[in-house]
């Protein structure tokens, strides 16, 4: 796991130990109450190790990726930048089928073309 | 090219701008043009020429011009212009006394290149663009005119005059230049292998000084390898490490200082690639304290008497030798 | 050649158990110009002193090496010795040999080899040494504090007490500074202007101290015990002389919309003002931008109604020249600008201001009259929001600063706490990132604004504000609860981080005086020498030597004005004698030494030289200053001619030893 | 006679006089040994080397030269030890350049507190010093009689 | 007159450097120097050597003497470099005939006994010129190229070098050397050297006669104006025979040794009184005026030149004694 951390910290460029913990990233948060851990909490769990459970959580689908916490932060620390690279963790986990075939007839749908759910498929399905 | 700037130098002249123009004049071959002070009309019609081999840098010579009575028009190559701005830097140069023309520049040809690709006789040549016609005392030969271009030109760093009262030809722009890449290939050596291509080199060299004496950046009032009182003059290298002790303090000296206008290996009877010594400073300044170019600007403190607190330590020589 | 007497002592038995001494004078003797050599039980004795005194008369020594403890034990010592024997005390030099020779080895043998170099090495070196004298330098005894904030004003006084002149150059048209805006001090909350105004009017009336209010340091040439200080004494339009204080004419003025800077342009002044009721001097002054009559020539009330006559619409900025002996930097501080943290909204409601200016709407002589009122619509504020460290502790760059500001902890908890205290209807909030409240009795002071009055701390930062409906909406982290907080505020107080004054710069350049890269002013040791400068004779006092607050600026100021008593009440300064010394024909004039130079000990002139054939070069060439150098030598290696050496530790002498001991 | 005498080099180390002189003083307080071949120059500050002095310590036959100085940060004259770090980083570089084993020269720094450190670098020095054997590529053979 | 084929070269000079140290000009074109032939060496493509053979004659630095000081004693020390026979090959006839300029410096009385037992030493193999360079003008002297002097002179065409001793010191290299047959040069083709651009250098205004005249003619400021003082015309002279004699202080004793020194130089010839030739421009004269005037005033009309054009090729700016002779041969007519 923390070869994870490490590649997390190299793809998004983030030092999470610049962080002096000022919770500024959170103060601007427009999508604070949707998430179980708050940016604040991602910097901080990257750097302590708990970063298995911040792919689990849910919560970091719904940062916006508004750039708020990273233009506000004082210290430059850029959470959001952070939080897309543990996103892409976890895409790009390996044996985890995001996506199962017979989750697919549920999720057709007239409107959505094709192509989206084989690229879905495709990508989804490791 | 060299008609514009006839031109120019006598209406400097006449119009009352200076009283004496510092340029190039003809010698007895195509090629051994010597740089000198013209004081006339009549002279600079009859002796005053611009080409392909007015390679010599003359912002040397300003330093006791500008401090004759007068004003003295000078005409300036970019790469002149960089040690021109470096020596006002260091107060050698009275800026008023000087109108500086400053010239564009395709590169310099270096007679030895030519020999060395096996024309001999050599008496004349013409031909515009890519190719000379080279006229011998055995017959007509052609040649590229790039193969035949001083080596420093081959890896020209800037093209821009800088400071300059008036430029012709067009301002021109700093280039990427692969000028590391013979310094690179050392450092990739072995020190063994440096040492004894260095050995090699430098035990040709017969302290005929011509390398300090051209240098701009060598201006000393007293060098410290003419003063008794130094503890290193000598007049000859009595054995290897005189040799050594010259060559590394004089690039020590230069360091931060030089602009890399490569006249030391020019002018090198012997052909040493000094020029290599003064480019690993250069490149170690760069890459140890940031991008550094001696005379680009008048403001920048030159890197030798400056600092960072947080510079590398000296044992990052040992480092980096050890990753090889 | 020189004629050297060599020394070597047992120092009982610390050196003679590991180095054979007589086999050490035996060997130095044979050494070149030695014509004495012998060994002593203890040379530092009575009689080892009076041994060296009797043999530089007896052998008539030019030159004389003891090799004995280390030279930072006992080369003074032997310096004195060799003076009182008619000897420059320079001529000496000292062998180590025994923290540096026998304490560290064991076999005798060994030791004593090495001994014989170390002793040669120190012959070899006082063969090239030459006489010194310590030069001097005369004092001029009178100071110069530029700033006239409490800091200035402290050290002022401090220096005046002693007896000596004081100038204080201040660039506003009243002595106080920042002190002089704030309404009450932490940690005991007595009101600013009861503590600091005695002060000023002690500082008008001292007859030591010359106020020179409304004026600005023009250039600075000179060095420790010896400055020329040009002063430019900006127009005032006023006639300091005449003016009464009265005050007439800032009532009749008709320019009545000027933003009054003293108030931080929460209300106006006219375009003639006296800043506040206790300036000192208290003279009025004309704003050149504003006044109708200096703008269009078409006005001239308040020479009207000034009886004394005082306002002179042709008064010019004067330049005076003075002489002082040392100097202090005062500059102070100043909140920086809030552009860049619109977050906060400063720029697009009044009701969100900076704490200096809420020490302002809380002060009775205030725009408010000292009732806290909303600036945009004169309410009372029910709910306030203190946001703490506005633009400190920064990433540094575009961000803010990078170092704590460490005032803002405490007043913001004053602020809370006056603010509660005077209103208990009142909610109020402090977002804080770590409350950092070292001092005597602050961080007693900030658990009573908790404890007593009930200020809420919420550990957090605001992320933003957004002006709604009159309210202000606030929006920030509470992160010891775990949740995000939005508040309906009236007031938003920002702690906006100090800044040294924008004055600070240019100055240091004119004083030679370093700044780190913040534009604070260095001092010459971060423990050892906290209130010194680097360049000598240039003293610091208060926030421009870094962020402080009134104790420590006040300490800081005394301690000041004591390294300047100390320097002023000397008649002469006795200068290092191993000093730099340029050899003008060798200068190449390029200025390489003078960057490199920590004390700006070196200044260049133009100098005629004869040249060859009679003529007349004139040259560039460096003068180094024996006053101020101190003697690095850090401009004999930047040198590349070697024009620039070091006496005492000249590049022979080094040299000479380097061959001594490697032969 | 011992045909393979053992090799003791020659090393010489400029000590500036506020920080790593008194260091080396204290190692001597304390007895902390290390080899006598080492001999020190005492210079005002680490500033205050030149070069020069470097190659004419390995010209007259020295097979090392150290530079002690105050920890960058500490000079006595506040800002010596930067240069000083500049100039010899890029004088190492350039001996190294040249072929010249850059294991010969360093700079370290010493406080006047740090007396076990001046005597274990000392130590260490030497020791890296007398594996490289003599100095050969920056000799003179006529100081070598 | 012998003969040797070219293929044998190798073979030759084996065998003159079996007996002896044998110096040839090898190397690359631009940096080709005179060095000890051994095993596979090649002769180099240049028409000639950077430095001239007057370093095998009068070396750059050269031990002349040792002092030892003890106490008050001083001792005297002979420490003369060593001078083995040798022999050198390949030196052009303008280089050979330096040695008649030097030689006139050297062995007059008092003896230079360093030069004088490498002169003894040594022994000179010329070869005749057949492809001049533009900046040649030996002829100018009145040498002829393509008959060099030397103990022995060679000519080599493409398959045969020839071989004619010329000297005792010769015949007895020849006698040594097995690979030798008898045969003649076949007759130089001269033409070439007419078209040589140089060959008319004006020279009959130098010489004694019009040395004060040459001495005080202004234009000698201008053509020394650009001179940067820099002694890269006199180390590669074959005809420069200055020089300084110099201590060095091991520390244990004091070296003598003397070694080149440049008029061009600053502190050429300075005293306690300072420099005789206080600016470049005397000491510019004093260069050419000591080949072109002095030399040939006090040894019967020789130049101090032997147009090896040397200096023309190495002048970082070009200035060199064509352009000073045709100046001043020109103008003061």
């Amino acid at each position: 796991m923390s070869d994870m951390t490490e590649i997390v910290k190299r793809i998004s460029g983030v030092n999470p130990r610049k962080c002096m913990k000022c919770g500024k990233c959170s103060a601007a948060c427009p999508a604070y109450d949707e998430m179980d851990y708050h940016p604040h909490q991602f910097v901080d769990m990257v750097e302590n190790g708990r970063l298995e459970e911040l792919m689990d959580s849910k919560g970091i689908y719904m940062c916006l990726s508004c750039f708020a916490c990273l233009e506000r932060c004082p210290r430059s620390v850029e959470p959001a930048k952070l939080i897309e690279a543990v996103r892409l963790a976890v895409v790009r986990q390996q044996d985890k089928n995001h996506l199962k075939p017979e989750q697919i007839p549920g999720l057709l749908d007239a409107e959505l073309p094709q192509q989206a759910i084989t690229s879905a498929f495709r990508k989804y399905r490791k | 090219m060299q008609e514009l700037i006839k031109a120019k130098a006598v209406e400097l002249l006449e119009n009352g701008v200076c009283d004496r123009v510092l340029g190039w004049k003809a010698g007895e071959f195509f090629y051994d043009v010597t740089p000198a002070v013209f004081r006339s009309r009549e002279e600079i019609e009859k002796d005053f020429v611009f080409g392909p081999f007015c390679g010599a840098n003359m912002s040397k010579y300003l330093i006791a011009e500008s401090r004759k009575e007068g004003k003295i028009a000078a005409f300036l190559k970019p790469c002149d212009t960089y040690s021109f701005q470096q020596l006002q830097k260091e107060h050698r140069i009275r800026r008023e006394n000087v109108y500086a023309v400053g010239v564009q520049c395709e590169g310099m040809c270096d007679i030895d290149a030519m020999k060395a690709a096996g024309i001999k006789g050599i008496l004349g040549a013409d031909g515009d663009g890519g190719t000379l016609t080279v006229h011998t005392l055995y017959g007509d030969k052609s040649v590229e005119r790039k193969t035949v271009l001083a080596e420093r030109c081959k890896c020209c760093k800037s093209k821009k005059l800088l400071g300059c009262d008036e430029i012709i030809g067009g301002q021109g722009e700093e280039l990427e230049s692969n000028r590391f890449a013979q310094v690179e290939k050392l450092e990739a050596m072995t020190p063994d292998e440096r040492f004894a291509f260095w050995r090699g080199e430098l035990s040709r060299c017969i302290r005929c000084n011509a390398c300090r004496n051209v240098c701009p950046a060598c201006s000393c009032e007293k060098c410290v390898f003419d003063n008794p009182a130094s503890g290193v003059e000598n007049k000859a290298a009595a054995n290897s490490f005189e040799e050594n002790l010259f060559h590394v303090i004089r690039a020590f000296h230069v360091a931060g200082r030089c602009t890399d206008c490569g006249e030391c290996s020019r002018v090198c009877p012997q052909h040493i690639p000094l020029h290599l010594l003064n480019r690993k400073f250069i490149k170690d300044i760069n890459e140890l304290y940031g991008d550094y170019q001696a005379g680009a600007d008048m403001d920048t403190r030159p890197p030798l008497v400056n600092f960072q607190t947080d510079d590398p330590e000296p044992s990052v020589v040992h480092e980096r030798g050890s990753e090889q | 050649m020189q004629k050297i007497g060599v020394f070597v002592c047992w120092c009982g038995s610390n050196i003679a158990a590991t180095v054979d001494v007589q086999a050490v004078s035996d060997a130095l003797a044979k050494e070149p110009g030695v014509v004495f050599s012998t060994n002593y039980q203890y040379m530092c004795s009575q009689a080892g002193q009076d041994m060296i005194q009797d043999t530089i008369k007896e052998y008539g020594l030019t030159g004389v090496v003891v090799c004995s403890c280390s030279p930072r034990m006992h080369e003074a010592t032997f310096r004195k010795t060799c003076e009182k024997a008619g000897l420059n005390p320079y001529m000496v030099e000292i062998a180590n040999i025994r923290e540096q020779c026998s304490w560290i080895h064991k076999d005798k043998e060994t030791g004593t080899e090495k001994a014989i170099i170390l002793g040669r090495a120190a012959i070899a070196k006082v063969h090239l040494n030459a006489p010194l004298t310590a030069g001097q330098s005369p004092v001029t005894k009178r100071a110069l504090v530029i700033g006239g904030g409490i800091a200035g004003i402290q050290t002022a006084l401090d220096i005046a007490e002693a007896g000596f002149p004081v100038d204080i150059v201040e660039t506003k048209p009243t002595i106080g500074g920042k002190m002089t805006q704030i309404d009450k001090t932490f940690p005991t909350l007595d009101c600013a202007a009861c503590i600091l105004t005695p002060k000023m009017v002690d500082a008008a009336q001292n007859e030591n101290i010359n106020i020179l209010s409304y004026s600005e340091v023009e250039s600075v040439k000179g060095f420790v015990g010896n400055f020329t200080v040009t002063i430019r004494r900006k127009a005032r339009y006023v006639d300091e002389t005449k003016c009464t204080g009265c005050g007439l004419c800032t009532e009749k003025c008709p320019q009545k919309k000027v933003p009054n800077e003293f108030n931080l342009g929460l209300d106006n002044r006219r375009a003639i003002y006296i800043p506040f009721a206790q300036a000192v001097p208290k003279v009025a002054t004309i704003d050149p931008n504003y006044c109708t009559m200096l703008k269009t020539g078409k006005c001239g009330v308040c020479s009207k109604v000034c009886t004394a006559g005082a306002i002179d619409y042709k008064q010019q900025d004067e330049l005076i020249e003075r002489e002082y002996g040392a100097i202090v930097a005062a500059t102070g501080f100043n909140p920086i600008s809030m552009d860049k943290f619109d977050e906060f909204a400063y720029s697009q409601s009044p009701d969100v201001v900076t704490s200096l200016e809420f020490e302002r709407l809380m002060n009775a002589a205030g725009p408010t009259g000292g009732t806290l009122l909303r600036p945009s619509d004169g309410t009372h504020p029910h709910t306030l929001v203190f946001v703490q460290c506005v633009g400190s502790r920064c990433d540094g760059g575009e961000k803010g600063k990078p170092y704590c500001s460490k005032i803002c902890c405490m007043y913001t908890a004053k602020h809370a706490m006056l603010t509660r205290e005077k209103y208990p209807d009142t909610d109020v909030y402090v977002f804080y990132i770590d409350v950092r409240t070292p001092g005597k009795n602050f961080d007693e002071f900030y658990r009573r604004a908790v404890e007593e009055y009930g200020v809420h701390y919420i550990k957090g930062m605001v992320g933003k504000v957004v002006p709604e409906n009159g309210k202000l909406k606030v929006q920030a982290s509470d992160l010891l609860g775990g949740q995000q907080l939005h508040i309906d505020a009236d007031m938003v107080v920002l702690a906006a981080a100090i800044e040294p004054d924008k004055s600070a710069r240019p100055l240091a350049t004119m004083l030679t005086a370093s700044m780190d890269t913040n534009d604070f002013f260095t001092e010459a040791h971060p423990k050892l020498r906290p209130v010194e400068s680097p360049t000598a004779g240039v003293f610091l006092s208060g926030a421009c030597q870094g962020p402080k607050d009134i104790p420590d600026t006040v300490a800081q100021a005394g301690a000041a004005a004591a390294k300047v008593i100390g320097l002023l009440s000397k008649d002469q300064l006795t200068c290092n004698p191993c000093v730099a010394n340029s050899n003008e024909l060798m200068c190449n004039g390029c200025s390489a030494c003078e960057k490199v130079c920590p004390y700006g000990a070196i200044t260049y002139i133009d100098k005629d030289f004869r040249g060859p054939n009679r003529t007349t070069l004139r040259r560039r060439v460096a003068q180094v200053n024996p006053a101020v150098c101190q003697g690095c030598g850090a401009c004999t290696v930047a040198c590349p001619s070697g024009a620039m050496d070091l006496k005492g530790f000249s590049n022979a002498q080094i040299m000479a030893e380097v061959d001594a001991i490697c032969k | 006679m011992q045909v393979n005498q053992e090799f003791k080099p020659t090393i010489v180390a400029f000590c500036c006089n506020w920080c790593s002189y008194a260091g080396a003083d204290l190692s001597g307080t304390n007895r902390l040994q290390y080899p006598a071949n080492v001999k020190i120059i005492r210079i005002p500050c680490s500033c205050r080397l030149n070069p020069m002095f470097i190659l004419r310590a390995f010209q007259r036959g020295a097979d090392g030269v150290i530079l002690c100085g105050c920890h960058p940060g500490d000079c006595h004259y506040t800002t010596g030890n930067y240069y000083a770090r500049r100039r010899m980083t890029l004088l190492f570089s350039m001996l190294d350049f040249l072929g010249i084993e850059r294991e010969r020269t360093r700079v370290e720094w010493v406080s006047a507190a740090e007396g076990a450190k001046f005597a274990a670098t000392m130590n260490e020095f030497v020791e890296t010093v007398t594996k490289l054997g003599e100095n050969k590529r920056l000799e003179d053979l006529r100081c070598k009689s | 007159m012998k003969k040797c084929p070219v293929s044998q070269l190798d073979a030759l000079f084996a065998s003159v450097a079996a007996r002896q140290k044998l110096y040839i000009p090898a190397g690359e074109a631009k940096t080709a120097a005179f060095q000890p032939w051994q095993e596979g060496m090649k002769l180099t493509d240049a028409l000639n050597t950077v430095r001239s053979a007057k370093d095998l004659f009068f070396p750059q630095v050269e031990n002349l003497v040792n002092f030892k000081v003890t106490g008050k004693q001083i001792e005297i020390i002979e420490n003369r470099d060593p001078s083995e026979p040798f022999v050198v090959f390949g030196v052009r006839a303008c280089d050979c005939r330096s040695f008649d300029i030097l030689d006139k410096v050297f062995l007059c009385d008092p003896v230079d006994t360093y030069y004088k037992t490498r002169r003894e030493n040594g022994v000179i193999m010329t070869l005749a010129c057949t492809e001049p360079e533009e900046t040649c003008f030996c002829t100018a002297f009145g040498i002829d190229p393509t008959d060099p002097a030397g103990d022995v002179s060679c000519w080599m065409d493409g398959e045969n070098l020839y071989l004619r001793a010329n000297t005792e010191k010769g015949e007895t290299l020849l006698s040594e050397l097995p690979m030798l047959s008898d045969g003649d040069a076949p007759a130089a083709d001269k033409t070439v050297f007419d078209r040589l651009p140089l060959k008319n250098l004006p020279l009959d205004k130098f010489g004694g006669e019009h040395m004060m005249e040459l001495f005080k003619y202004e234009k000698w400021a201008g053509l020394a104006e650009s001179c940067l003082g820099c002694g890269a015309c006199t180390f590669v002279c074959p005809t420069c025979q200055c020089y300084d004699i110099r201590e060095f202080n091991t520390g244990d004793e004091i070296k003598r040794f003397r070694c080149w020194d440049s008029c061009m130089y600053s502190d050429f010839t300075l005293m306690s009184a300072g420099q005789p030739r206080p600016t470049q421009l005397e000491r510019f004269r004093q260069r050419f005026m000591h080949k072109l005037v002095y030399y040939p005033s006090t040894h019967d009309g020789e130049f101090g030149c032997v147009g090896c054009g040397r200096c023309l090729q190495k002048c970082p700016i070009s200035m060199n004694i064509v352009k000073v002779a045709k100046t001043l041969g020109e103008e003061t007519t």
